[in-house]
């Protein structure tokens, strides 16, 4: 079972709204300051990136329901250029060491479940789930 | 701590306690972010918290401002900590570009050339895990219509692994003939690494050997995964499996030798266990996965086939190699 | 976060609130550890902090809770950070296993054999400043009255050394005679440099040729530091130059080649540049030091020489090796 | 010029006394409340190490003009068995992986000057200095 709600990521404001709507389901599901944060920033990331890199896509929110556990799905998509070296984007130090923030292996450790899908000149596809405790 | 920092810090933070917008914690995050890359501590910015809310807020009671002191000694160890990524960050950097170096050296000293036969169509895809190649694959041929090709995993990664290549290496190139049999290769090599390397050190490999005139394969393994054989007119697959011991367990150890003879449109497909084992959420990869990437572009050229092969493996690992991925196809054409 | 963790903090905190001592500060900073331990994130640190203060002083004003939510987004990018710094160390360890295994690997597969000549009496040791070793001996004989000695240094550490050093190994295999002259085994060897490995490596080498029949040593260098020729007769030490590039700069290098006929008690000694760029607080060792060293124990066995060289020259550096050390004495009986 | 006082280690108590005295040198001597603490904790790790692994030892605490400059040197002296492989104990991760706390490289990052002299069978004087700025 899933509910969603999602933001189109064209300028920096949508970052800031993406980030509100994160906050607001992983609030409403009962996540505390510090995971509420955590997710947020997750979104964050997910959205930058999108607003860099690709120019324009989308941020989704679901809230899932598995086997009785309630978590948050952030799914970013976008039709960029796709990631042309992921494992390189994956590595520790690659991005932070560049200024570029937490990066894809930042919100790898915000969030329990990360999976990405990246095709070259078609886009990315970014899933990441937390799992409330 | 520079003066513009701080000012900047309580601008930001007095927005967000007057307000507690969304928009003030990003530009808060956005902040701290420029706080790690110049270095500031967490226990500078607990100061600086405490500053600027005393600035703001100055008649709050004692208990808020000792327990800022107390939360500034706290951090003194997380700072310590992240200043130790610091120098480990650096220290992986100066590895890595020794590491690129040693990859380097390692490529111009194993490399190996493509042998160029009439009516066999080669196609060749090594790609490494990590840095470093622990697969390795070697072409013996020398004009005399005759194509020797060893494919070969080294149990172990990295740098052992690359210095034990290189000993297989300068190994087959003492033998120095293509039509050395798989049964007389396998043994040599065994012999080598048996004598030359420490009791951890294994390598399995496939050493396959093919005549043109008689269109005609022959092949030993040692402990290593069995080839697939593709037979063009029925459109079956089959493996070519050979009796063998992992090259390095034992001085005495003897080698099986079967032959294959080709028609047109066959294909022998060699392969490290990085292409069977990969795996994805649902599981390992099955034969027949690969069965039927090949299937696919079975009547393109053998070097299209490899990538087609690796391309659809990688997706569906979400581009995480496990392990070292080689694929050699010989196609008869 | 464990319970009882956040019940420890929050008595911990209000001891220092009530008191302020040292001893507080103390216990706090212990604690702060154990956290670290336990992977605690700072923004979990101050979420903890938070809610200790909330329980102990529910009535601070609003100002104080929005200011601690704040510092709990600050910190996440530090947390981050930190967890960064927890797969960097646990890729150094990694790492430092695989240096481990693959310096092991190198002994072997490197290792050599010393000749056994009637009338010559070897000694040779070689120690790394580092893990692995950048200096590289290898002798060539074959019962057959000859004995090779090669005296490397790879310009450069660590794994490209490693991997350039089996190279120059098995091109010595490949010579495949132990009466191969200098020149031509420099050049040999210089080709297989220069064209497989890239263009920052070089190596430095001595060879030499010693024809036990005649007591003629045969030497060559290619930018490698000059041997030592000791004479009994007269207690002199001269210099064995040779003029020569560093293998690897041009594949069009030539080499000289010169000879020297050994008496009773006669020396040559080889050596790499660890041996005389060795430094003491007082600046480079002379080669005065070494050829006193030497004399104190000429009427001794090769390899007690050699090691009595090692023993001195490292007391004199205070047992810190700057570069691998490498010592070689054919000394005729 | 320096001014001198010292707090001999060898109980944990002496590692609170030790850091108590330093904390009021660096405060007299003008250093902020984030440099105090790094001060202490740079003395406490100094004092620990004599407790645990020389059994006894000497904190001393010195104020430094040099220079117009004022600083604080802490001096940690003990006559226990010596440091068998400084190189190894001055390795990241060495000793904080371990639990062990700051460690050498530590006091070494939390202070601005670091000299050590170690004798096996015979003892270790560490000497770090911090400059006021
Ligand atoms: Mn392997
Ligand atoms: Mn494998
Ligand atoms: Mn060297
Ligand atoms: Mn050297």
């Amino acid at each position: 079972m899933s509910d969603q709600s999602s933001v189109e990521i064209l300028t920096e404001w949508d970052i800031v709204a993406a980030r509100q709507l994160g906050r607001n389901v992983a609030k409403e599901l009962g996540f505390g300051t510090v995971d509420q944060a955590r997710i947020t920033t997750a979104i964050s990331e997910l959205a930058r990136n999108i607003y860099l890199y690709a120019g324009q896509g989308r941020i989704e929110i679901q809230q899932l329901t598995e086997n009785g556990m309630k978590g948050i799905l952030i799914i970013a998509a976008d039709s960029g250029p796709g990631i042309p070296d992921v494992r390189k984007v994956m590595e520790d130090g690659f991005t932070t060491s560049g200024g570029l923030g937490a990066g894809l292996p930042g919100v790898k450790r915000l969030m329990d479940d990360f999976k990405i899908e990246t095709i070259q000149g078609e886009g990315t596809d970014i899933r990441a789930t937390k799992w409330l405790r | 701590m520079p003066q513009h920092i701080e000012a900047q810090y309580q601008e930001i933070l007095n927005e967000y306690v007057k307000k507690q917008t969304e928009q003030n914690l990003y530009v808060g995050q956005n902040f701290s972010r420029q706080l790690i890359l110049e270095n500031i501590s967490p226990e500078e910015v607990i100061s600086m918290h405490k500053a600027a809310i005393r600035e703001l807020y100055s008649d709050l009671p004692d208990v808020v401002w000792h327990s800022f002191d107390f939360l500034i000694e706290m951090m003194i160890n997380y700072g310590l900590a992240l200043q130790e990524r610091q120098s480990l960050l650096k220290r992986q950097e100066e590895l890595k570009v020794e590491m690129d170096l040693a990859a380097n050296v390692q490529e111009t000293l194993l490399k190996t050339k493509l042998p160029s036969l009439d009516g066999l169509d080669i196609g060749l895809l090594s790609i490494p895990a990590k840095k470093m190649n622990g697969d390795y694959i070697y072409f013996v041929s020398d004009y005399d219509g005759y194509a020797g090709v060893a494919v070969a995993d080294v149990i172990g990664k990295g740098l052992p692994a690359a210095l034990c290549m290189s000993m297989i290496k300068f190994g087959m190139d003492s033998l120095n003939s293509s039509h050395a049999m798989p049964k007389d290769v396998l043994s040599v090599i065994n012999r080598i690494v048996e004598k030359s390397v420490d009791d951890s050190m294994f390598v399995s490999m496939f050493y396959a050997n093919y005549d043109a005139s008689a269109a005609k394969l022959t092949y030993g393994s040692a402990g290593h995964e069995p080839a697939i054989l593709y037979r063009a007119n029925t459109g079956g697959f089959d493996e070519l499996e050979a009796k063998g011991l992992l090259l390095g367990v034992s001085p005495a150890a003897v080698y099986e030798e079967h032959s294959v003879t080709l028609g047109k449109g066959d294909m022998v497909i060699m392969m490290t266990d990085g292409v069977t084992e990969g795996r994805t959420e649902e599981g390992f990869i099955e034969r027949d996965v690969i069965y039927e990437l090949i299937e696919q572009k079975k009547d393109e050229p053998a070097q299209a086939i490899v990538q087609h092969v690796y391309d659809e493996l990688e997706r569906m690992q979400n581009a995480e190699l496990q392990d070292d991925f080689t694929l050699v196809i010989y196609k008869k054409v």
